[in-house]
């Protein structure tokens, strides 16, 4: 099983690597550091959500409201600096713990109820945008937020832009979770099978439920930082943000089923598209239809990197059908 | 009476909704833009089947509304290029089933989960066609709305179109073994196996199926206006998988009808206009929808749970 | 391990093609080396910008510039400016955007012009201290005006009337609202704005939508499509219901997609401007900027298409919105 | 002389490493009763899945009504009149009774019709024909283990099989259903049906079959008529080993009461009034039929189904148990039944299955540490001398007496004062058991009181210093160590000893 991820994860930097030499070979100035930092400002909350919901498929999960309640935790920040006259890091506490509330209600129908992730998430993604949108009957809109806070998407820190650092920490302490601490090893275990997991002792609806929290929290922070370099907060923040984030998470070699997975595949994952976004735009001859080019490819991209994984089990198939029939 | 429980709690939500309505908003009952609401509707009918289908089966596809817009750009395109309009409408309906086939082969013949072959076509296709069309309106022959009729029996017509596709599915999946077998597959692939059905064949056919009824439902959109919209169908794959799930249909396979269907599909096409009707602000309609759809999921788990807790 | 080494050779592959900060565009005043012009649509999903696009060829062609254009698929403020920082880096001499969020946008034009590139605005503008020019080809309040004067025309100056717009969230609709309601108060009191419904600029949603609304409010008189889609969408639901007599439909939207519902005397007019003259003289503008022949404060501008443009503070006004009917549509092809 | 239905020649079936069938010879006379007879783990489920098509073989030949059968899938042998009964009931959850049982009688084309009233009328028949009052339109999901038992066999008749497979039919069944059954199983044997009875408990097949064969580590063994063979001699033949298997001997004497339970009660798993003591160093084997309770008394004392009523004290103390890990806190350990469900993780690797249950204890600050994991894991696949390659090969790699081995490792790192085993031998082969035999002897002597389940006599009778009886639910009689098999079974049966 773990021979399988490697294996995945090599391809996938391979196909960065290749990515790079590409549009540094065809692009306009693709590889300056402006550039590469314009790849990172770009890829900041896609990669967050990508990281907080690698755990959730990880327990066999999926949460398709995480672009929704970026788009709520938005919009309360503003609500919360401007009519209600809070702080912008006070406001902004605020605008987590909405996050942290939104996955608290996923993550409770998920375990109490019993009930499949896909459809509860489905009904939350258009509550919470619903809520956004109803909350700013439509077309208020935040802005001119103070200098402090816009530092956080377009200031620098040490020459980085300063949302690469958070995403740097957000990124640590989930690869470190996932990855070092008994939590995460019971994320796997979960995903594998849950019924195993209950019988060796693990708190399965408790570490289900910190997954769908995390999320919430981690959507909060997206919100901040998405609002920050943009500059200002309406109803369709992060409108279709989870897609591209389960693309990312699948093309970093995690199943869907549950199980097998990696944050650093993940992260690989949100490199390759965020790298394909910004490379498609410098190559004078498809500069007129990049967005709509690098869509395509991700899809195709998608695809292939599923196809490939189930490559060695057919394989095996194939050649096990085979030595039967010879004899 | 106890079976249906599911499908008949909806359809009293439906009626109390009406008969709201009936009180407070009366000219909603006013027939020319009601039989309009109902002909705009039919499409969306068409799609809610299929999505209930592959539901049953225990699969999911979020590229219908990606397929439904390229299936009626190209008909649009033939139509406006002179080609009998009969042609047209076979060419819709089979590269609708052309894309559920792709769909199909990655899904059954790969074993590929459909949550995400789906997502990956419905991005290829809304962004190829993007690519092709840059989103500019094509302009239908004369003859083309309403099929050539006149523009009352034309809307009559779409929804006896519609109407009649659900009786047929209805119909098959309750009295035509491919239909149990569906069920079958949904409920319990393995025993399905050992009992002789082949599962990857059935889930095979039910997203060529889900493919031609996207093309089917496009050509009714067609007819309804002279110009093709290629940005149409955006929303429509949550749209007709919301009404399968408000419908009764059970995300765990293996259950649900398609009358049950219908009255989730007209529960939630309804709160548009209703709120319309009676004033309340635009902005409320999206939260009134998840909050529905939330509803009926929770009201799925509690039922469930309450029998499962004697079978688990 | 494997894993950490997977991890520093992408860095290293980083840092090795890291040559140096992009160097600033050398655009010298006057000289003749080829401008690239940076043109971005709200989205490019929209029949609309095509036409505009139309323009802006013919412009670079006519005036040898080199001409990128990009822009996201679907309306989506954070895409807009993603695109404006690529081509900060990219080094182009100027940029030209239609601005779906005027606040957001900004942000990301003052980066550009801190770097030296030179950024106008056109269809609808940012902030004023993030850009030097804005190609008007009406301003909110020409178009609100317009369209509530037009509106008032053809209700005799009173009766119900009902807004079909894109999404509750497109900026430039939202200050359109603000006008037309600013307009109504003062010139038109008897006229009364009963609703305002979203169709996400879809023209089946929009059909829907209009459908609805003539049965809810059945002494509604007219309906005002403001987004391009809903024009015919609303027509169409008109001539559905029978009622073209009764209710009026006029909206902005591009005379092609609205020719047959003009003719057939079920649109009454169709606001708009001539978009292709808009794309022309966005290109026009841009490359005069680039090449310093426009600077700040200037009063007039000649276009080779269009002849004399004044300008109004920092507007280049295309001209009044034009009002498409019976009487002209037909002359025009985008 | 009655025609041959079924002969199998020395028909193989590896799954990776581990080898279910090495080699089976087996006839099947029309009006026959033959009964398959071996250990759990002897390979009798794997030789039904052959049969009926559901695994292909990997070398030697069937052949049905004289003819060899090349490639046998489900729907062929369906059509070869072979209808199987599983012991996991292969059914349609959401469907009726009158459906599932249709589905799999019909062999019908896409779109063919569905005759409803028909099938509602052909199950009501089947149903009534073998007693079960299970009405036809009831969904399946809402129907008990052995109402689905049930609705299985009628369907085996239904399809007027010429060759029925019953494996362990009244595992689950009542007494009243399991006569039921018995008559059924004559019926067929009169029509001219073929019948192959799958058990591994003595009684029944002396009750029954005409002839028996013998399967141990998936070989056919031997084949005799029943009139010629006793019980002793089948055990014998069962087993591999004389009956006086020695059990290693208990060293030690119990030490005082560690876990006490006072009239348990709990409706869902159909406990009642359980009352029993377990002392220090102790193995009591719990002992009883498939079915009487004790599996489910396991699951209320180690938390997965929480108790309605009753006291636990544990060492003297008053214990609320609500969840495994308050079970863990309090000392309990519980080695599953289900191994490759419950037992251990297959896709996770050995090390990490091991340190499972102790994640607690060995990473207090909840940070995995990778060496602390690999010291415990390896310290046991030494001391249980686990075969793996490798303590990061995954769990499902492994045989079913290692992985059994590796479900044990995991509780023992939790050092329990209680230790629950369930079936702790089943499906192992037979070097693995005597080497379980000795490590559960060792934990005795080391003070650690263990509740053994087991339905193989020998091994109930061998290694338990205290035998306790269960039936339908609750205590059916304690009985000394050494007592003779027998009394045990006849307490367990509830016969008039």
């Amino acid at each position: 099983m773990i021979k399988k991820l490697k294996s995945h994860e090599a391809i996938l930097v391979t196909l960065l690597i290749a990515e790079f030499l590409f549009f540094n070979a065809t692009g306009r100035r693709f590889a300056t550091i402006d550039n590469l930092f314009n790849i990172v400002r770009h890829s900041v909350e896609i990669g967050l959500l990508a990281l907080v919901m690698t755990p959730i498929i990880l327990t066999g999960g999926i949460d398709l409201s995480i672009g929704s309640t970026l788009g709520l935790c938005a919009i309360l920040f503003g609500k919360l600096w401007r009519d209600a006259g809070l702080p912008p890091w006070a406001a902004a506490i605020g605008a987590i713990l909405v996050g942290g509330a939104c996955g608290l209600l996923n993550g409770a129908l998920i375990t109490q109820l019993r009930l499949p992730p896909l459809i509860v998430t489905l009904g939350t993604f258009s509550l919470f945008r619903g809520l956004a949108e109803a909350i700013t009957r439509g077309v208020d809109a935040f802005t001119n937020f103070p200098e402090s806070f816009l530092f956080l998407g377009s200031g620098q820190i040490l020459g980085v832009p300063t949302q690469a650092w958070i995403l740097l920490a957000v990124a640590i302490l989930i690869w470190l979770i996932v990855h070092r601490t008994v939590l995460g090893r019971s994320f796997r275990a979960i995903g594998f099978s849950s019924e195993g997991a209950r019988y060796a002792g693990l708190p399965v609806e408790r570490r289900i439920l910190f997954c769908y929290v995390l999320a919430g929290l981690v959507a909060g922070i997206a919100s901040l930082t998405y609002t920050a370099r943009l500059g200002t907060a309406k109803a369709d923040a992060g409108y279709g943000y989870e897609l591209l984030a389960i693309t990312a998470v699948v093309l970093g070699g995690t199943s869907i089923f549950g199980g097998i997975g990696s944050v650093h595949g993940a992260m690989l994952g949100v490199a390759a598209l965020a790298v394909l976004n910004n490379g498609l735009t410098r190559v004078p001859a498809v500069m007129n239809i990049a967005s709509e080019l690098s869509g395509v490819l991700t899809g195709a991209l998608l695809l292939s990197a599923l196809a490939l994984g189930t490559l060695p089990k057919h394989l095996a198939a194939w050649r096990a059908r085979r030595h039967i029939s010879l004899h | 009476m106890k079976r249906h429980f599911r499908e008949l709690s909806v359809l009293a939500a439906l009626l109390l909704m009406l008969l709201v309505l009936a009180l407070f908003t009366p000219n909603f009952y006013e027939p020319q833009p009601l039989l309009s609401r109902l002909t705009a509707a039919a499409p969306k009918l068409i799609l809610a089947c299929g999505a209930a289908l592959i539901i049953i089966s225990r699969q999911i596809d979020i590229s219908i509304g990606s397929l439904f817009a390229v299936c009626g750009t190209c008909a649009g395109l033939l139509a406006a290029a002179k080609i009998p309009f009969a042609f047209a409408i076979a060419a819709a309906i089979g590269i609708g089933a052309i894309g559920g086939a792709i769909n199909g082969a990655l899904v059954a013949g790969l074993g590929l989960p459909s949550i995400v072959v789906t997502l990956a076509t419905m991005v290829t296709l809304r962004e190829a066609l993007r690519l092709a069309q840059q989103g500019v309106f094509i302009n239908l022959p004369e003859g083309a709305q309403w099929f050539g009729l006149a523009m009352k029996p034309g809307q009559s017509f779409i929804c006896a179109v519609a109407l009649a596709v659900l009786v047929v599915l209805a119909f098959a999946t309750k009295h035509l073994a491919a239909g149990r077998f569906i069920y079958a597959v949904g409920s319990d692939a393995e025993a399905a196996r050992l009992a002789g059905i082949r599962p990857r064949a059935i889930t095979f056919a039910v997203f060529v199926l889900m493919g031609a009824l996207a093309g089917l439902a496009a050509v009714l959109n067609m007819a309804q206006s002279p110009q093709v919209d290629p940005n149409s169908g955006r929303g429509l794959e949550l749209e007709a998988i919301a009404a399968a799930v408000v419908g009764g249909v059970a995300v765990s396979g293996g259950r649900g009808k398609l009358w049950g269907v219908l009255i989730g599909l007209l529960l939630l096409v309804c709160i548009g206009p209703a709120l319309t009707y009676a004033g309340v602000k635009p902005y409320w309609e999206k939260a009134i929808q998840g909050a529905i759809i939330l509803l009926a999921v929770v009201a799925d788990g509690l039922r469930s749970s309450a029998r499962k807790g004697l079978f688990d | 391990m494997k894993r950490i080494a997977s991890f520093i050779s992408i860095l290293v592959v980083a840092l090795t093609f890291g040559c140096g900060k992009s160097p600033a565009p050398a655009s010298v005043a006057g000289s003749n080396k080829k401008i690239t012009v940076a043109f971005m649509p709200k989205s490019k999903g929209n029949g609309y910008f095509v036409s505009c696009k139309q323009g802006a060829d013919q412009a670079a062609k006519d005036l040898g510039v080199e001409l990128i254009y990009d822009g996201p698929t679907t309306p989506d403020p954070a895409k807009q400016n993603e695109i404006i920082e690529n081509w900060i880096t990219l080094g182009v001499d100027v940029i030209a955007v239609a601005c779906e969020n005027r606040d957001g946008i900004s942000t990301a034009l003052k980066k550009a012009q801190d770097k030296g590139i030179k950024v106008i605005t056109y269809d609808a503008d940012a902030r004023p201290d993030a850009r030097m020019f804005f190609v008007n080809q009406a301003t909110p309040e020409g178009i609100g005006n317009t369209l509530m004067d037009e509106a008032g025309r053809l209700c005799n100056e009173e009766g119900e009337f009902a807004i079909i717009t894109a999404s509750l969230t497109a900026a430039n609709m939202i200050a359109w609202q603000e006008k037309i309601e600013l307009r109504r108060r003062e010139k038109h009191p008897k006229m009364t704005m009963v609703a305002l419904r979203p169709c996400d600029d879809l023209k089946d949603k929009a059909q829907a939508e209009a459908t609805t609304l003539m049965s809810a409010y059945p002494n509604l008189k007219l309906i005002m499509a403001i987004c391009s889609p809903a024009v015919p969408g609303a027509a169409e639901a008109v001539k559905q219901a029978g009622k073209f007599e009764k209710v009026k439909v006029i909206g902005l939207g591009l005379p092609s997609e609205n020719k047959a519902y003009v003719m057939g005397g079920i649109t009454q007019d169709v606001i708009l401007w001539k978009t292709v003259d808009l794309g022309y003289l966005t290109i026009e503008a841009a490359a005069a900027v680039a090449r310093g022949e426009l600077q700040k404060g200037a009063k007039k501008f000649t276009s080779r298409k269009l002849g004399e443009i004044t300008i109004e503070g920092d507007n280049l006004l295309l001209g009044k919105p034009f009002i498409f009917d019976k009487s002209n549509i037909d002359q025009y092809n985008f | 002389m009655a025609e041959t239905l079924l002969q199998l020649e020395s028909v193989t079936k590896h799954f990776g490493a581990v080898r279910a069938l090495k080699g089976v010879s087996f006839e099947l006379k029309a009006g026959e009763i033959h009964a398959l007879l071996g250990e759990n783990g002897a390979g009798k489920s794997t030789l039904i899945k052959v049969i009926a098509g559901a695994h292909s073989p990997n070398s030697g030949s069937i052949r049905i009504s004289g003819q060899i059968v090349e490639r046998l899938t489900p729907a062929l042998a369906h059509r070869l009149g072979i209808a199987c009964i599983y012991q996991q009931p292969a059914l349609f959850p959401d469907l009726t009774v009158a459906e599932n049982i249709g589905l799999r009688l019909e062999n019908l084309g896409l779109f063919q019709r569905v005759k409803w009233n028909e099938r509602r009328a052909r199950a009501a028949d089947l149903l009534n024909r073998i007693g079960a009052d299970i009405s036809p339109e009831s969904e399946v999901r809402s129907l008990s283990m052995p109402e689905q038992q049930l609705v299985e066999i009628a369907c085996a008749i239904g399809a007027g099989a010429r060759i029925v497979i019953m494996d362990e039919p009244t595992a689950s069944l009542t007494q009243k259903e399991q006569h039921l059954l018995f008559a059924v199983a004559r019926d067929l044997r009169q029509s001219g049906v073929g019948v192959i009875y799958i058990s591994h408990r003595l009684e029944e097949i002396f009750a029954l079959a005409d002839r028996v064969t013998v399967l141990r580590d998936g070989e056919s063994v031997s084949s005799h008529p029943v009139g010629e063979i006793d019980e002793a001699h089948l055990i014998r033949l069962m087993v591999g080993r004389e009956i006086s298997q020695i059990y290693p001997e208990s060293q030690s004497a119990p030490g005082d009461v560690v876990l006490s339970v006072r009239n348990l009660n709990c409706a869902a798993g159909g406990i009642k009034n359980i009352s029993l003591d377990l002392r220090a160093g102790e193995v009591v084997g719990l002992a009883g039929l498939v079915g009487a309770g004790r599996t489910e008394l396991a699951r209320v004392l180690f938390g997965i189904t929480p108790a309605d009523s009753g006291e636990i004290h544990i060492a003297g103390n008053l214990v609320e148990i609500r969840s495994p890990q308050e079970a863990i806190a309090h000392g309990i350990a519980y080695v599953p039944e289900d191994r490759r469900r419950h037992g251990v993780i297959l896709e996770l690797p050995v090390a990490a299955n091991i340190t499972m249950a102790s994640h607690r204890k060995l990473f207090a600050n909840s940070w995995l540490n990778l060496d602390r994991e690999r010291v415990a894991a390896q310290k046991f696949v030494t001391d249980l001398s686990i075969k793996t390659d490798g303590i990061d090969a995954p769990a499902g790699s492994l045989s079913g007496g290692n992985q059994q081995k590796v479900s044990l490792a995991r509780w023992l790192e939790t050092d329990p004062k209680i230790l629950i085993l369930d079936e702790p031998t089943q499906g192992v082969d037979v070097g693995a058991k005597a080497e379980i035999h000795k490590i559960i002897r060792h934990l005795a002597a080391r003070g650690i009181a263990v509740l053994m389940i087991s339905s193989d006599l020998p091994e109930a009778l061998g290694m338990s210093d205290r035998i306790v009886v269960m039936r339908n639910g609750t205590i059916a009689a304690a009985l000394p160590g050494k007592s003779a098999a027998p009394a045990v079974m006849s307490a367990a049966l509830g016969a008039r000893a």
